[in-house]
């Protein structure tokens, strides 16, 4: 039931903010919060539930028959991989409420209830077993984001949210016409029993896949397919920039892992060198686009697109470093990622600038906020210490094993990475304060501190203490190892 | 002492999070203690564990080990701590150094507004470098490479109120990245021939390893340590760094930090004698370097800059040993150059502090007199330096030289490298006295040269203003200056390799010629400086000098060089990159061609609907007449 | 002498043809309204003559319901024929009414 | 739906026992038993044009407007009434199992013509639900409105019963008939006559055509009777190529009626003519009417397998459909992009959702079609639901006798109203085939018979052309949620009830059938029956 649980409290949150007076929006956000931290605290109940030891399987498993005509159910479980990324989903959102706080201000109620739901949605995504029922979950998320892109964000935002939309609908759909293909040729949506079914093979096998990698590979963005990420997560509001880099990222990944790769071990492993040398010109090139920008959120935007590469090399590494690198630098990018959009945020909000020549010499002004950024600037570039590194070590120890040359093309990546975000920082921090605006700029709040360091003790708790991460997710990998063994991987 | 190991680097770092964390609070006097007495306890505990080790039998150590760090399938690094001779040693450098710089700093820095940040990024560094030198296992070695770069970076930008700082600091920590990929890819190399990060279980498996395997690792290695140890080509960061704080350079740019890339192929000594081809590469870019930044060092202006390069340059001979096979000796030379060059520094900063943070020579001159303690301390590093006989320096580098000539091992004599060192060396003892020469020397030039460059603090300051640096400032360098002196009596490397032959034949005859070449050139600095000054002058409006002179003071356009050639480039295909494939192609052409696509296409279809009937009608007849004609097609067919 | 079917046949598909060459060529909404009627003709043609197609010389049913059929058939077809004038000359009057024109290209407010 | 539909099972079957069971001459109660739902829609038609016509003088005349609107009152509510009772007289009929013949065989009852009666009957309910307001709105509020609506959902029941090709064209006469005249039922309107003009011109003209396949089919059969005809292509006896031509033709006919593409021109411009209630009417009624015809025609009339050698009928027929539905998807999304005027847009992403059934239609004609009819069922529920939603909007969106059909017309309405908002949001979602709306699985059921019965390329166009459609849909969420109006909407008109009830029913239908899409319309019925 728990899963249930975490999956229908954001619902029920929602549809009781419809019965609160949309003027009232202290009692709006407030109410949000308490459904998103409940929700949390529903998935944290799953996190200390978790049995690492368990062996094979999904834990917390639901399965109730939904549509019998189709054999859909509603089926849920979660396994290693995706226990950390329930979690993070639901850690992402109450965050989300707190720094809007302030920054949000019309449409108090539509805007948490799309939050609310967006976060229902990602959730579900990750816990569903059920092909279509996933597929349910990957598209509901859509129109949230869509909605919080376009309603609440910059003065691009239509566009942006319009090709966010068009851009990752036009991949789903095809993935919904491999799915059904998929289910006319095992006759099941389920992922289990797909997973017993001798998989899908030669061309079809082949097309199938590509429909599915081109879905989730737009979601990851995996390079050339990336373009529609700079222009949503500039236009987004902070929360939807959180959401989107934080967890929208990883369905694709986590697309890629549970479904895509499995269902077709042939075409996959077939794939997989093309898909890495990809993902690797994704590294250098989202690293190389961040020296262009203008924009601070644009630069962190394309610095995803670096960063999710090396994420999609690990996994297309197929070796037990690479994948547990993969899933912990998910999480990883989604926490530090995640907490530079805050920090930008927070900047925007007292300069409604995100312009980084606006900006210099902050670091005496704000002091509070100099130190979180440079943390999470060092957990971005990956320095041991911080979470950042050991999930890229791992990558690139998986991606040696696979290839030297994938390891020693995508550590330029860290190279690059280094470059601009210490560039980044010394823009916006160093130097002398010429500006008046900048001189009279505030510190982070109390509010702000309270979203913020969590995050940071994340970053350093991951960077130091990563086997109690790894070691939950080792035996999920393990099974996924094996499963890609017996299927012809 | 095995069970108090690990608070060699947490001390430091204890000290790091109360200064970071509360330093604003607590006050200048309260910060300074905490600083300095946790790099005291940190030096305390070194040296009771070094005592262990030393007393006990060789290849004794003490280990210490906390449990897993990283962990995936049967990929496993813990966090293990080790002392044994080569890192106890190194400890009680880095402990030792680091304290009476610590020391230092309490005076230097007085009065600066980032007193408590100060203590708390140079605890950092103590902590980081500590654990890079305590590590068991190479990747934890790692962290600590990777921690003192990133205090490197905030040390050299410490006054980020200077953007040049800045930038600074970024050039050093990003061409320390470069080095440190291919650290890293060496990491991931040894993984892969010996399944294990731990030094021990490297070492004992690095005869096993395949010779070509072999030859990739080391090699790889050694561009990490390149990168740290500020070697060609990767050396252009060291002289930039001197941006920050005087202390900070002699701390981490000169005793401590850049040495960790010999630490790291003194630690990998039996990986690296399996990889001959590689040791062959690291002597001759040692000795390369040596040459190119002692060169270099000729004709620099900036009182710091020039011990940078000669730091660049010593460097150069520690890789040079460690490429001969002789690990033990190179780590002497290491020992010893913390010594002097730390001297050397800190005397400098003195000079500096004195003259309120001038730094151009040119506007120095005649301090010996109203900076005699500074003046005979620097003196002592300078002869230590040069290699003047029987001072630290002379021991370690004609150790070093004698080996290259001789050969060490199974490594053959390498007499050109040999020569290069010997030149080197030569060069080192002119240009450290030219600076003696230029800085103590001759008459005060400091109210009359115009200003070098608008960088440069003072104003014009008067010699009766220059003042001695206090006491906090002076004790720390009596004590380095005492180890100048004595360092090269130390018997460091038959205590690191016990069964080290260093062949006896030539030694003494190889003393000889050093201590001769080392008097030469202190000689020739001072006679030119001092008694014929207008003979350098017109040696240098001659042609050849005027190119010799061109190519020294703009470092051969090696900046230039790697501006034009990499740099340039990347920034350009960055710019092509954006807006040609990203915003072009893929975005306007392909995502918004495809949309445009189907409007046109959507635009062109429209106006089938024209409005007219006959036309509706026209067009339900064709229809009808085509689903005719292909129904009977294929009916037929 | 008899008609063969395919004769008949020929002659409906003329008679229809006509028509939709009428409905196409012709301006003037009545004289499409004469086509259309014609186009329905032609086609009633043809199903009398299968109708009696279907009856063989002994005056029995070829086959099934056919041949009966055929005729109820051509009966409903003339009424609907007539319904359908009807409606047509109705909107005809509303569309001269607002128009003030019975020329079918001159209705062009919608398109596109 | 893993089951085969009952009416195909039995196919072949009932056709021998019920020539055994014609007693000519005879019309029994049985009869109109199986016409009820029609019988009602006639009666109460007329009914209605009788009351108006008794008491045009009344409203016409000086007395007060109360009478008026006590008339208009008891028509609507008769109207609505008599739709209650024929939709409770076609449940009744969907609860015997077995098909059933009436009238001589011209009439068939079975669960697949009932489940299109309900729809249809569904559709007349919300569009006769939404009249209420429109006709009051725009000061139209004649007796023929109702009389009209009443007279073609009869003859499309018929229209979807028919048994014989004779029933068949007679249905569809009438059943156009009304519709030219719905079209141009604001006859006061430049636009609507055109509209009703050229919907008259061009369906007669397609009437022709059908009429010509018919007459080819019968001619080359011998048989008016579908399963008649049936047997008579399987067993041989049929000329071909005359068969070929009329089931060409026939095609051609029926494309007409259901849009296809290039046979659709009539229809944006008879959508856009009439007024928007009537087109939310015609646009699912008539268009399941004919849909679900020609599935059945196609199905009930070609022989089930070709010799060998050969291709079969079904099969050329299969193909050329295929490209009807390729050419239609793609045109009416293509097209549907371009437009400026809402109701212009959905006119032709209606041409598009017509190619997704013809989809359907194709999926049926070939082997492993078993899924496809109810697939075609479970389209038109959701498509009807929102379709009527959609254009009762465009009725409440207008004001002082114009429509308010641009996408710019629709800014800011989520401010001005919320509610509103969100139901045309959940609406839109459904038409672009999002779940978790039933529109997706309309379009999951359509897409996986097309794959089921080996038409990928079919399914991947469809995919193709829905991503083409996002895109028009959005425009207007877009407009609706993120741009602010230029100009606040008046206050809401007096009368504005119904059309909001339209409105909340279909969302909220929309959203239920989306969570729970295996409640059919059997169960459904069954569920309430019992």
């Amino acid at each position: 039931m728990s899963i249930t649980l975490t999956l229908l409290i954001p619902v029920a949150t929602a549809l009781l903010l419809l019965c609160i007076p949309k003027d009232k929006t202290a009692e709006l956000r407030i109410t949000a919060l308490f459904g998103s931290l409940a929700t949390l605290a529903f998935s944290l109940a799953l996190l200390g539930g978790f049995d690492a030891q368990y062996g094979a399987g999904f834990q917390f498993t639901e399965k109730h028959e939904w549509v019998p005509s189709l054999q859909v159910h509603y089926h849920v479980g979660i396994d290693g991989i995706s226990l950390f990324l329930v979690v993070l989903s639901a850690l992402l959102t109450p965050i989300a409420i707190l720094c809007s706080w302030k920054s949000v201000e019309k449409r108090v109620r539509e805007f948490h209830i799309a939050l609310l739901l967006l976060t229902s949605g990602v959730i579900g995504v990750f816990v569903a077993l059920d092909l279509l029922l996933f597929y349910v979950f990957w598209e509901v998320m859509l129109i949230p984001m869509y909605l919080l892109v376009g309603i609440w964000g910059g003065t691009e935002r239509i566009r942006a949210a319009v090709k966010f939309f068009i851009y990752t609908m036009a991949g789903s759909l095809l993935m919904f016409l491999a799915i059904l293909y998929l289910y006319q040729h095992t006759g099941t949506f389920s992922v289990e029993d797909i997973y017993q079914k001798p998989p899908l093979t030669g061309t079809a096998g082949l097309l199938c896949f590509l429909a599915f990698a081109l879905s989730f590979a737009i979601k990851v963005p995996l390079f050339p397919v990336h373009t529609w990420l700079p222009d949503a997560h500039t236009e987004a509001p902070t929360a939807g920039s959180v959401i989107l880099a934080g967890v929208l990222l990883k369905l694709g990944i986590y697309g890629f892992i549970r479904f895509a790769i499995p269902f077709f071990p042939e075409a996959a492993v077939l794939a997989a060198p093309w898909i890495s040398v990809l993902a690797i010109i994704g590294i250098i090139f989202g690293a190389l686009m961040c020296f262009v920008q203008e924009d601070m959120k644009r630069l962190i935007a394309y610095s995803s697109v670096s960063h999710m590469g090396f994420v999609v090399l690990g996994l297309f590494a197929f070796n037990e470093q690479g994948v547990q690198g993969c899933v912990l630098q998910m999480v990883n990018h989604g926490i530090s990622t995640g907490a530079l959009f805050l920090l930008i945020g927070a900047i925007y909000e007292r300069r409604h600038t995100r312009r980084i020549i606006d900006f210099g010499g902050l670091a005496p002004v704000a002091p509070k906020l100099a130190i979180i950024f440079f943390i999470t600037t060092l957990s971005s570039i990956g320095l041991p210490f911080l979470n950042g590194f050991v999930g890229e070590f791992l990558i690139l120890q998986g991606a040696y094993s696979r290839n030297i040359f994938y390891a020693a093309f995508a550590g330029l990546g860290i190279i690059l990475g280094a470059i601009y975000m210490l560039t980044l920082y010394r823009r916006i921090f160093f130097g002398e304060t010429d500006r008046e605006e900048n001189a009279e700029m505030k510190d982070l709040d109390g509010r702000e501190l309270a979203f913020l360091l969590p995050l940071v003790g994340l970053m350093v708790f991951l960077g130091l203490f990563s086997p109690w991460f790894t070691a939950k997710v080792q035996p999920s990998i393990e099974v996924w190892m094996t499963l890609l063994l017996e299927r012809g991987g | 002492m095995d069970k108090w190991i690990f608070l060699i680097p947490l001390l430091p770092f204890l000290g790091f999070l109360v200064n970071g964390l509360l330093g604003r609070r607590l006050g200048d006097r309260a910060v300074a203690i905490i600083g300095c007495a946790s790099v005291a306890g940190a030096f305390a505990i070194s040296v009771a564990s070094f005592m262990q080790v030393y007393d006990a039998k060789p290849d004794t150590f003490l280990q210490q080990d906390f449990g897993a760090w990283i962990q995936a399938g049967d990929l496993s690094v813990s966090f293990g701590l080790i002392i044994d001779s080569l890192s106890g040693v190194m400890c009680l450098v880095v402990t030792g150094v680091g304290l009476l710089i610590h020391v230092y700093s309490t005076g230097y820095m007085k009065g600066d507004a980032g007193y408590y940040r100060f203590f708390a990024y140079l605890n950092l560094f103590m902590a980081s470098m500590l654990v890079l030198v305590t590590a068991d296992n190479i990747v934890l070695m790692f962290l600590g490479w990777e921690g003192v770069g990133l205090c490197s970076y905030l040390l050299i930008g410490f006054w980020y109120k200077g953007l040049a700082n800045c930038s600074a600091g970024i050039k050093a920590f990003v061409v320390n990245r470069i080095g440190d990929l291919g650290f890293l890819l060496g990491i991931f190399a040894i993984w892969a021939a010996c399944g294990s990060f731990e030094f021990s279980a490297i070492v004992a498996e690095a005869p096993n390893i395949d010779s070509s395997a072999a030859f990739w690792i080391c090699l790889l290695l050694f561009v990490g340590a390149c990168g740290k140890s500020a070697q060609i080509p990767l050396y252009v960061w060291l002289p930039d760094a001197m941006a920050g704080p005087t202390p900070v350079s002699a701390l981490i740019h000169a005793a401590t930090m850049v040495t960790s890339g010999v630490y790291l192929l003194a630690r990998l000594g039996p990986l690296f004698d399996a990889a001959p081809g590689v040791l062959t590469i690291v002597a001759t870019i040692g000795a390369l370097t040596a040459l190119l930044a002692a060169l270099i060092a000729f004709s620099q202006n900036d009182i710091k800059k020039v011990l940078a390069y000669s730091t660049v340059s010593q460097l150069g001979y520690m890789f040079l040993a460690a490429g001969m096979g002789a690990y033990s000796v190179a780590i002497f030379h290491v020992v010893t150059h913390a010594f002097f060059k730390a001297l050397l520094f800190l005397g400098a900063g003195a000079v500096i502090h004195s003259l309120h943070h001038e730094q151009d020579m040119r506007r120095m001159g005649g301090l010996r007199r109203r900076l005699p303690w500074t003046f005979a301390l620097y003196l002592i590093g300078g002869l230590a330096l040069s290699g003047f006989p029987l001072t630290a320096g002379f021991f370690s580098k004609d150790e070093i030289l004698h080996i290259a000539h001789s050969g060490f091992g199974n490594i053959e004599p390498r007499s050109v490298l040999w020569s290069i060192g010997l030149l080197t060396a030569l060069l080192t003892a002119f240009y450290t006295f030219r600076q003696i020469a230029l800085v103590f020397f001759g008459s005060y030039r400091g109210a009359s040269e115009p200003q070098a460059s608008e960088e440069s603090a003072a104003h014009g300051l008067e010699l009766d203003k220059v003042k001695e640096s206090p006491l906090s400032m002076r004790i720390p360098l009596i004590v380095l200056a005492a180890l100048s002196l004595t360092g090269g009596f130390l018997a460091i490397p038959h205590f690191l390799q016990p069964g080290i032959e260093i062949p006896e034949d030539g030694k003494i005859s190889g003393l000889i010629i050093g201590g001769i070449v080392s008097i030469a050139g202190i000689a020739a600095a001072l006679t030119i400086y001092l008694r014929f000054p207008q003979a350098l002058k017109g040696f240098l409006s001659s042609a050849p000098g005027k190119l010799a002179h061109r190519l020294s003071s703009r470092k051969f356009y090696v900046d230039e060089i790697y501006q034009k050639l990499i740099i340039r480039p990347i920034a350009i295909i960055a710019e092509i990159c954006f807006y040609v494939v990203d915003r072009l192609i893929i975005d306007i052409i392909l995502v918004h061609g495809s949309s445009f696509g189907a409007s046109a296409l959507g635009h062109l279809l429209r106006r089938l609907q024209d409005g007219r009937t006959p036309t509706y009608a026209a067009w339900f007849l064709a229809g009808a007449i085509l689903v005719l004609a292909v129904t009977l097609w294929a009916a037929g067919g | 002498m008899t008609l063969s079917l395919d004769l008949c046949l020929y002659l409906c598909a003329a008679v229809f043809s006509i028509g939709v060459y009428g409905v196409l060529s012709r301006q003037n909404i009545i004289v499409i309204l004469m086509s259309l009627e014609l186009m329905l003709n032609g086609v009633n043609l043809a199903i009398i003559s299968f109708g009696r197609y279907f009856i063989t010389p002994e005056g029995s049913a070829l086959s099934g319901t056919g041949a009966s059929s055929s005729q109820i058939f051509v009966i409903i077809v003339l009424a609907i024929a007539a319904a359908e004038a009807a409606v047509g000359l109705a909107i005809l009057l509303a569309v001269y009414r607002r128009w003030r024109s019975a020329r079918v290209s001159d209705m062009r407010l919608l398109k596109g | 739906m893993d089951h085969i539909p009952t009416f195909l099972q039995s196919k072949l079957s009932l056709g021998q026992s019920a020539a055994a069971e014609i007693s000519p001459g005879l019309v029994s109660a049985g009869d109109f038993q199986a016409i009820l739902p029609a019988l009602v829609f006639i009666a109460t038609g007329t009914l209605l044009l009788m009351l108006d016509c008794f008491t045009r003088g009344l409203s016409h005349t000086d007395e007060t407007r109360k009478n008026r609107s006590s008339l208009s009152t008891a028509i609507n509510f008769l109207g609505l009434l008599g739709t209650v009772v024929a939709g409770a007289c076609a449940c009744a009929s969907m609860e015997q199992a077995d098909p059933s013949l009436a009238f001589q065989n011209y009439i068939r009852v079975d669960s697949f013509s009932s489940a299109v009666s309900l729809i249809i009957i569904l559709g007349t309910f919300f569009s006769l639900l939404a009249a209420i307001d429109y006709l009051k709105r725009f000061d139209a509020e004649h007796g023929e409105f109702h009389c009209l609506v009443h007279y073609a959902a009869a003859s499309m029941l018929l229209f979807v019963q028919a048994n014989n090709l004779i029933m068949l064209f007679l249905a569809v006469e009438t059943l156009s008939m009304a519709a030219y005249l719905l079209t141009s039922y604001l006859r006061d309107s430049r636009r609507s006559v055109e509209g009703g003009l050229k919907y008259f011109i061009l369906g007669s003209f397609s009437s022709g055509f059908l009429l010509f396949g018919l007459t080819l089919v019968f001619g080359a059969t011998g048989e008016l009777e579908l399963q008649e005809i049936a047997k008579s292509i399987a067993g041989g006896e049929a000329d071909r190529s005359l068969l070929l031509a009329g089931m060409a033709l026939t095609v051609v006919g029926m494309g007409f009626k259901v849009g296809a593409f290039p046979f659709h021109s009539w229809l944006p411009d008879a959508y856009e003519a009439a007024p928007s209630v009537a087109t939310g009417f015609m646009s699912v009624t008539v268009k399941s009417a004919a849909i679900a015809v020609l599935l059945r025609f196609l199905l009930l009339a070609a022989e089930p397998a070709g010799e060998a050698g050969t291709a079969s009928v079904t099969e050329i027929l299969s193909s050329v459909l295929s490209l009807l539905a390729i050419a239609t998807m793609l045109f009416g999304n293509l097209v549907a992009l371009m437009q400026n005027s809402v109701k212009r847009m959905l006119a032709y992403s209606a041409i598009g959702h017509t190619g997704y059934l013809l989809v359907g239609i194709v999926a049926a004609l070939g082997p492993g079609g078993e899924l496809a009819p109810d697939a075609v069922i479970f389209y038109l529920l959701p498509y009807t639901l929102m379709s009527i939603a959609v254009f009762t909007l465009l009725g409440y969106m207008g004001r002082d006798g114009k429509d308010r059909e641009l996408f710019e017309d629709y800014r800011g309405l989520s401010t001005s109203r919320p509610a509103l908002a969100l139901c045309l949001l959940v609406i839109l979602v459904s038409f672009a085939g999002i779940p978790p709306t039933a529109g997706f699985w309309a379009k999951l059921y359509i897409f996986r018979a097309a794959i089921a019965g080996g038409h990928t390329w079919l399914a991947l166009t469809g995919i193709l052309a829905s991503i083409v459609s996002l895109y028009f849909y959005l425009r207007l969420v877009v407009n609706i949620y993120m741009r602010p109006a230029e100009e606040e909407l008046d206050a809401d008109p007096d009368s504005s009830l119904a059309s909001g009830l339209v409105i909340t029913a279909a969302a909220v239908a929309l959203v239920i059938l989306g969570l729970f899409p295996d409640l059919e319309f059997g169960s459904l019925i069954k569920a309430l029956g019992k």
